[in-house]
Parts: structure tokens; C-alpha cells; sequence
């Protein structure tokens, strides 16, 4: 066994010398199959932590004509919970809706001194649930609300949310479309550089069967050096993606709004899921490219 | 070396052998061969008679349409693929195309049939170096076979062929590129194999390496044996 | 001259019988390597045609203590105009405000009956140029803004703005990023097709050259090829583009803060340019494939 | 045909040519050889003599490191890539490892000379069926040469060499996987193309070729002529 270890290992050392163009652009795949798979998978992630943030500001406002009297709020809440479930209904008085414009004008207050709260209207704010935070049904639960007794009108900074969803949206569509190019190339790339090394090795694994080399001795080596490939390429494509993710954040690092949102890299459990997945890959994929070179 | 094959039967038995290539082409036909162990056969016949495609049904390159080959008393359709690598380990092959890694210098190209069944790089460092000196090659150890003269090249593969001192060695056609000193080496060395109990046989046309011996030979015609051949009849060999 | 044509023509399709999986896999690496840069193409036009158009409705407003005299009103403006230059300063009074306020509220005007317009502060409202809407230059400016005598406050959409610069860049950085990785994997498809074809005619550019092919009897075939490889190649990598363009427009057609920006497709030029320039580089590079074996 | 070669110098003249292959093999020492229009010469010598090397410096595929190699009068040295290709569609090479094209077919390999020189379809078509028909390989017409016996394929590339009934034909050990009478056969040929204008320069180590004729023997020993032979004395030929 030892003896034989020792043979596998001086083969993956010969191939190395002998075919290192071929070897090298087989770990420049893995590396940039890697580095592009979790490059959009890094995007993918933090898009959805940044909806997902976003959204939890999200709240409809219903105008009323006059103030729901406190007996009739559960009845309210309940006829609006039949329709969408809710984290939390909020009525809000004149009185309360006075007191937070004076904490939002702060400084200009004195602006206020001439009204009273009898100037501002009444309100119903209506937290929907996560599920719910779809532009489509968000719409149909406003109308829904603009049904509800007295109420004069009913908002969701629209417009807002509008231009953010167009935005979310579009992004999605250019990280899926991204995305399935990418996968595209990458497969095109892989089968390209199978088709390299197969060429490359051909002869070499006609002569081996034809002197007698068991599957093992023509296996092991190819095994192997799946393995280094897997792991070398899959480690080197995170490195780089962790660099480019430093340096977006430096970059992008000048709006305040951006450092509150926190960008998260990969956690380290996807991280070591990427290695592990790649070198299994590239393991197996060595060894089925020759496949057929292994009947007899 | 001789363990993997018993002794009361010949080495090779083949029994009505026949191989249509596709579409229709028949180059082996009806065929019936025996080769005892330790012997040493001529295989002749005009070009494109078969020769080439009998030594492949011996050493499994090739399935035969009809019939049966036998080696070492393994019929070789019944035989697993290990078990067939196994066997290839115990039988050496000149290829009519030599077969070589032409990346690979003289001396890599003879030790992969060692390699492959994992001796010991001493031991296969010596056998190599005694090939090279019975061919007269020592001096083009280093070198890419694919740099080799061609006849430089067919001494580098019937080295290898002879490399683990195999059971049974075909040669085909093994000196169609050399001259008559070189081919006379070639001859001792398998008459050399041959008195240490390898059984060869070879492919040839070359009429001056049979001529003044009486070793048996077996003349293939499209396909077929002539009249004057002799292939179940078993010489007694000195064993 | 017709009988040479003929003999090239021949050989055209005798490769593409030989080789067709060689041959179909440069095809694919021509489209998709098209189809991967046009995309990104009509992207980044998109993002810099709506950016234009978003910014057409920025201004910053000052607000002020007291209206503004007429009579100063021209020297405040070459004030402004000193520090940046603006295609438009407006000045609002409060009437005019006032008025401005009753329009946008419309339906709930009668909240308004109560005020008058001495409850709206006058201001000043700048236009900048093009060459000043960028988000760092804007605060500038509004920190300067405030500085003038009688500033109360100074208005951008501050939040708006900066939620759209951060998408604006978040997409400007994807985008260039994923189009960096895309000319990487590109480059390597089209390198990787380069040597399996190269691979695959080797031995045949050999033995043409030791039978005394001339340069042209081995080129021209190659050169055909090229051009039918660009053309085709780059005309499918257009057509699909326009298909997923069509695609996305539908998809996203529910917006109509989206069907107001108007996307638009490769104008007609730069699809013909981009059909050129590949069946150039096809051509050229298919020549340049086997320039190592013109040598003798 | 010869309308390349002037007729009153040697068609192939070397003078103290060199080939010294990396790092310091030396293949062909300052070696002189002059070959008449019309001559049939054989190039004799053992394997690794340097044989194949003086007919690659011949045809330009190697070039010498010391001396000039001059064909049909021009030196190789000083002409350029084009009119080398020019060369070439003069000069039919029986390559010693065949160069053909095993996914093609018997004629399309013998065709190919006459496609790079743009003959008419016709014209190929029947030199192709003359020669496989001298060769007895009409059965084997459209049949893939990968899939031909070695000795099949050989006589496919000494129809290719011969297809352009070119100027010079250089044939490097070209009955090595030939029977006697296939060898026979080629022998015939290159007779027949002899006595057509034809100069042939024949490396072989096949002494039943030249055993029975007077053509002109040299040999080479070490890259060196030996001493019994005669290579810048032009015998008379009859042209
Ligand atoms: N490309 C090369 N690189 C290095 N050495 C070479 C190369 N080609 C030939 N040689 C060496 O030059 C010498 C002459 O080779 P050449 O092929 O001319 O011999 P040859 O007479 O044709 O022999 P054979 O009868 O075996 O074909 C040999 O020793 C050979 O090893
Ligand atoms: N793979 C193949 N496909 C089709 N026909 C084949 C194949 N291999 C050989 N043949 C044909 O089978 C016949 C016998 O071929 P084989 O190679 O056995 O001849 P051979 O006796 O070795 O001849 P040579 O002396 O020329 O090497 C020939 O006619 C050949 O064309
Ligand atoms: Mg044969
Ligand atoms: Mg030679």
C-alpha cells in the first residue's frame, strides 16, 4: 500500500510536468466557476437581507374622518385581519399624530404654533405581514382599507416603494439572467476543459489498459489530482471573492446608508459547503471523463 | 512468473475463431490455433491476411465474432475486466505501431509495464538498463522516444514488451524497420526469453528470421490457414 | 479562381463534417460570448439612460426666512452661479407656493381653507448642471446653499436621492464586476475552443503542408469558416438577446413607474457593429490559430 | 512534369551538409551527395545511420546546420516559404510512419496531393483508381485508413507519394511492413515511375530490393557515407 501510495503520487507529480498548461487551465476553471457561482450567490443573499430589512419599515396609513372610539378598535382589527394577517395594528389619534409632527419638525415647531391637533387627521397604521410584502397584493389590501368605514385615504409611500420594488425587481432579473449565462459559460468552460485533458491523456490511458494497468493505478492519480484541483480552486475563487467583497464595501463605503445596511459575506458553513461540493465535483469529474476509457 | 498459467495445456487454444470487422470485412476466419507453453511461433502471410487481428483476439484488444480464444486456460470472453488487466500484465505485446508515449524517453516508456504491476524501482531500474544494453540502446536512454529513429523506436518497444519478462510475448512485425544487425539482436533476445520459458509468438514477413531455424510457423491467407500449416499439431519443446 | 473557390468551398464542408463538434462548439462559444457582452451592453445603457432621465427632475430648494426683492433677486442668482454653475434659478414666493400647494393636494383642498399662504415659507429653487449631479458635489453645494443670508433650510430629497445613488452604484459595481468575470470566463471559452480546434486539425495542417498546400489553399477554408462562425454565431447571440429583452419588458410591464422610463434596445448601429467586429475577430482568429503552422 | 528543374545539373545536390538534432546528436556529418534527373538510388545503412534525417533536409522539413542542400537547382536555405510549398507539390514523400489521415479514407489520402495542386476532380479520380489498382487496394478504396492494416496502409502512402507523378520521389523503408509480393509490387511502381522521368531516392534496409538490380547503392554509417560508396559519381541513365 505504501509502495503503491508512493507510485500514485510520483504519477500526479509526472502529470503535473508533463501536461501543467492543461492542469493550470483546469484549476483556472474550478477557480472561476467558483468565483462566479458565489459571487452571485453572495449578491443573491445580501439582496434578500436588504428587502428583507427595507420591508420591515413597511406600513399602510388609513385617513379616517374621525376617530375610531376605543370599543370599536378590536372589531376593526379583526375585520382587517380577516382579510391579511398583520404584525401589528396601530390607531393613532389627532392628539398622537400632533405630537409626533412636533418631534419630526423639531427645530421649525414654531411652524406649528398657530394649529392645533384638529388640523391633522386621525389614523389607522397597519403593519402587514412578511408574506404579504408584495407590491401586487400590497395594492390590493390599500384598496381593501380604503373600503373600511370613514376612511378618506389610504398610503404606503407608493411611490417609494414603487421605485424600490422596480429597482429590486430589475436587480433580480439581471442576477438571474447573470446568473444563467454564467452557469452557461461555466458549463461550456468545464466540459471545454474536460475535453483538454481528456485529449491530452488519451494515449497515455490506451497504452496503460494495454500493458495491464489496473483501474486503481490509472484511477488513484486522476483522483488526487481531482481533489488538489477541487480544493486549491474552490479556496483560491473564495479568496477572491472575499477581495472583491472588501473592496466593494471600501468602495461603496462613502453613503451612510449603505454602511447601516451591513453587507454580510458568506457565512462559514456555505463557505466550507462551496470547498467541500467543489472537490467532490472535481474528484468524480475526473474520474467519469475517462470513463470510457476504462472498458477494457 | 509462469504461476498465473498451468502447465498440462497449451497456452494458447483457439477454436474456431472467426472476426468480421464492420461492416463485412473478414479478416479471421473459422480459425484453430494451439500454442504450447515455452514455444516459440512464426505467424506469416501477405499483408492484410489477419495476423495483426489474431495477436488482438490473444491479448483481448479484440472480441472474436465466433469462436473461442483461450490463454492460460481462461476462455477470454468469460473473463472479467481486473482479471484481464491482470493477464495483459503477464503478456507482452510489440505493437505493429509500436505504441509508444512519444513525451516519454526510452527509458520511462520500458518501465510502465513495471510500473503498472508495482515492482521495485531498483528492480526496474536494472531490467531496464539490461534491455537497453542487449538492443544497443544505452546511449538513447534519456531521450524522447518521439525524437527516436524509427527503428530506434521499435527496439524501445519490443524492450518494453519484454520488459516483465512476460509469459507470452506477441511481436508484430518486430523488425520491419530494422536491419539485419539490429534484427539479429532482436532474435537473441527473444530466443533468450524463450529458453527462460517465455512463449512468443511473432508476426512477420522477414524471411531471414526464420529461414535457417525450425521453429514451427503457421501461414495465415485471408484469413485463413494454408494447407501446409500446422496450428493444433504441437511441437515437444525442451521444458 | 472558380475552381479554387470550389476546392475551399469543398473543404468547408468536409471540416464541418469532420469536425461538426469542434465546429458547433466554436459556434456556441461565438454566441454565447456575444450574447454575455451585449447583454451587459444594453445594461449599462439602460442604467445611464434612466439615470439621465432621473436626474432631470433634481433641484435643491432653499428655504427662506423672507421673500427675496426682485431687484436682488439677480444678484443671489450670480451668487449661486460663482460657485456652480445652474440651468435654471427659481424664485417661489409665498404665494406662489401656496398656490402650488392647493394644486398638488386638489381633492383634499378644503384642508387647506383654514390657512393662508403666509404659512408657507418662500424659497429658492436651483437647477444644476449636469456635470453637478453627483451625490457628494450636491451636499457641497447645499451646505454653500445654506450659507446664503436669510437660508433656513436647504432641501434635496436627500433620502431619495442617496436610497437611488446606493442602487444606482450597488448595480454600476454588479454590473462591472459580473461583466470583469464574464470577459475572464469568455476569454477562456474562446481560448479553450481555440486549442481543441487547433488540436483537431494539427495533424491535418501537418500533412497539408508536407504535400505542398499553399498558405491560401489552407487559410481560405479557414477563413470561410470564420465569417460564417461570426455571422451566425453573432446574429443567434443578438437574437436571443432581443428575446430576452422582449421577455423582461414583459415580465416587468406591471409597473408603470417602469413603462414610463422606456427601456430601449441596441440602437441599429451598434447591432451591426457588434455583428462586424466578431465575424472580424472570427475571421482573424481563426486564422491566427494556426499561424504557428504556416511556418514551414 | 519537370518543368521545375532545369536538366543539365544534378536534380538533388548536397554538399558537406550537417544535421546536428539538440543538444549535440549528430544525425548526417558532413555529408555530399549529388542524385542525377532519372536516377534510382537506394540509401542503404543501419537503423539510427541517419537515413530518414538526409531525406527530411531533402524536402525542407529539417534544415541542415552546416552546408547547402540544393533541389532542382535552388538552395533550400535561400528560398522562401512559398516557393518551398511550390517544392513540395514536386517532390511525393513515402513518409517512414506513413502521415496519413486516419479518419480519411484510401483515395481522399491519396487524393490530397493532387487537391493541394488544384487538379481537376476527374483527373484525380482516375490516378487514384489506377494506383490503388497497381497496388491491388481497389477493394479497400473507401475504407477509413485508421482502420487498414499496417501493411495497407503503407501502399495507401506510396500511392500518395506517387498520386502527383511528382519530379523526385523520396521513399524512407517503404516495403518495412510488406510481404515479397506486395514489395514487389511497389518495386514495380517505382520502376514504371522511373522510367516515366521520376528520380527516386529509396532508404531501405530490405536488401531483395536492390539485391538483383545495379542501381546506385550508398550507405550511410553514423550520419557518414562508408567507403564502398559512391555518392557525387553520376552513373549514366538513360533519358
Ligand atoms: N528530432 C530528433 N531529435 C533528436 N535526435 C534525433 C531526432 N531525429 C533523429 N534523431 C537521431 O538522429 C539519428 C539518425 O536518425 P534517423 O531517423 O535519420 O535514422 P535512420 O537512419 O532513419 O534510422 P531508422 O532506420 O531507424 O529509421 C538517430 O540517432 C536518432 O536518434
Ligand atoms: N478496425 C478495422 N476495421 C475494419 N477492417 C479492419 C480493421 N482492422 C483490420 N481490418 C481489415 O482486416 C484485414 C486483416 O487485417 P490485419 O491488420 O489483421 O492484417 P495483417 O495480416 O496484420 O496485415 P499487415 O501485414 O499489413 O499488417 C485487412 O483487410 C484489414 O483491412
Ligand atoms: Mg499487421
Ligand atoms: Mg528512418
Amino acid at each position: 500500500m505504501g509502495l503503491k501510495s508512493y507510485f500514485h503520487l510520483k504519477q500526479v507529480g509526472h502529470n503535473f510536468r508533463q501536461n501543467w498548461p492543461t492542469q493550470l487551465m483546469s484549476l483556472l476553471t474550478v477557480t472561476l466557476s467558483v468565483l462566479i457561482f458565489s459571487f452571485f450567490l453572495l449578491i443573491y443573499l445580501n439582496v434578500v437581507n436588504i428587502g428583507a430589512r427595507l420591508g420591515d419599515e413597511l406600513r399602510l396609513v388609513v385617513y379616517l374622518d374621525n376617530e375610531v372610539e376605543p370599543a370599536l378598535q378590536p372589531l376593526i382589527s379583526s375585520k382587517i385581519s380577516t382579510y391579511a394577517k398583520a404584525d401589528k395594528i396601530l390607531f393613532v389619534s389627532r392628539a398622537e399624530a400632533f405630537i409626533r409632527l412636533q418631534k419630526q419638525l423639531e427645530k421649525e415647531k414654531d411652524l406649528l404654533t398657530d394649529l392645533g391637533p384638529e388640523f391633522l387627521p386621525p389614523s389607522i397604521e397597519v403593519y402587514p405581514e412578511k408574506s404579504f410584502r408584495n407590491f401586487t397584493r400590497l395594492k390590493e389590501f390599500s384598496d381593501f382599507l380604503a373600503t373600511l368605514p370613514g376612511a378618506q385615504k389610504v398610503q404606503y409611500g407608493q411611490e417609494w416603494l414603487e421605485r424600490f420594488g422596480y429597482f429590486t425587481e430589475l436587480l433580480r432579473v439581471i442576477v438571474v439572467l447573470s446568473g444563467a449565462l454564467l452557469v452557461l459559460a461555466t458549463g461550456f468552460m468545464v466540459s471545454c476543459t474536460i475535453r483538454l485533458t481528456v485529449v491530452a491523456k488519451e494515449s497515455e490511458l490506451e497504452i496503460l489498459r494495454l500493458v495491464g494497468a489496473s483501474n486503481r493505478y490509472i484511477q488513484a492519480p486522476l483522483f488526487f489530482e481531482g481533489i488538489l484541483q477541487g480544493v486549491l480552486g474552490s479556496s483560491l475563487g473564495l479568496t477572491l471573492l472575499y477581495a472583491i467583497f472588501i473592496w466593494t464595501r471600501t468602495h461603496l463605503g462613502g453613503s451612510t446608508f449603505l454602511n447601516q445596511l451591513e453587507y454580510t459575506f458568506l457565512p462559514f458553513s456555505v463557505t466550507a459547503m462551496i470547498i467541500g461540493g467543489t472537490t467532490l465535483l472535481c474528484a468524480w469529474g475526473s474520474l467519469l471523463s475517462i470513463r470510457k476509457h476504462m472498458r477494457i | 512468473m509462469l504461476k498465473l498459467f498451468p502447465d498440462d495445456r497449451p497456452l494458447v487454444d483457439i477454436v474456431k475463431a472467426t472476426k468480421v470487422y464492420p461492416p463485412d470485412i473478414v479478416a479471421v476466419q473459422n480459425i484453430s490455433l494451439a500454442v504450447a507453453k515455452g514455444e516459440l511461433l512464426f505467424l506469416t502471410g501477405m499483408s492484410g491476411a489477419g495476423k495483426t487481428t489474431l495477436l488482438k483476439l490473444i491479448c483481448a484488444i479484440e472480441q472474436p465474432t465466433k469462436g473461442v480464444i483461450e490463454v492460460g486456460g481462461r476462455d477470454l470472453a468469460k473473463t472479467g475486466s481486473a482479471e484481464i488487466q491482470q493477464l495483459r500484465q503477464e503478456i507482452g505485446v510489440v505493437y505493429q505501431d509500436f505504441k509508444l508515449l512519444p513525451k516519454l524517453n526510452a527509458a520511462q516508456n520500458i518501465a510502465m509495464p513495471m510500473e503498472v504491476a508495482y515492482r521495485d524501482q531498483r528492480e526496474i531500474n536494472s531490467r531496464v538498463d539490461e534491455l537497453l544494453a542487449i538492443l544497443k540502446m544505452t546511449h538513447k536512454r534519456e531521450i524522447q522516444t518521439g525524437k527516436l529513429s524509427r527503428g530506434e523506436q521499435q527496439r524501445v518497444a519490443i524492450a518494453r514488451a519484454a520488459a516483465n519478462s512476460p509469459a507470452l510475448l506477441l511481436a508484430d512485425e518486430p523488425t520491419g524497420n530494422l536491419d539485419q544487425d539490429s534484427a539479429n539482436l532482436v532474435m537473441d533476445l527473444f530466443e533468450q526469453l524463450n529458453r527462460e520459458g517465455t512463449t512468443l509468438i511473432i508476426a512477420s514477413h522477414d524471411e531471414s528470421l526464420y529461414r535457417n531455424s525450425d521453429y514451427r510457423r503457421v501461414q495465415l491467407e485471408h484469413g485463413l490457414f494454408t494447407n501446409h500449416s500446422s496450428p493444433r499439431q504441437l511441437p515437444l519443446i525442451n521444458q
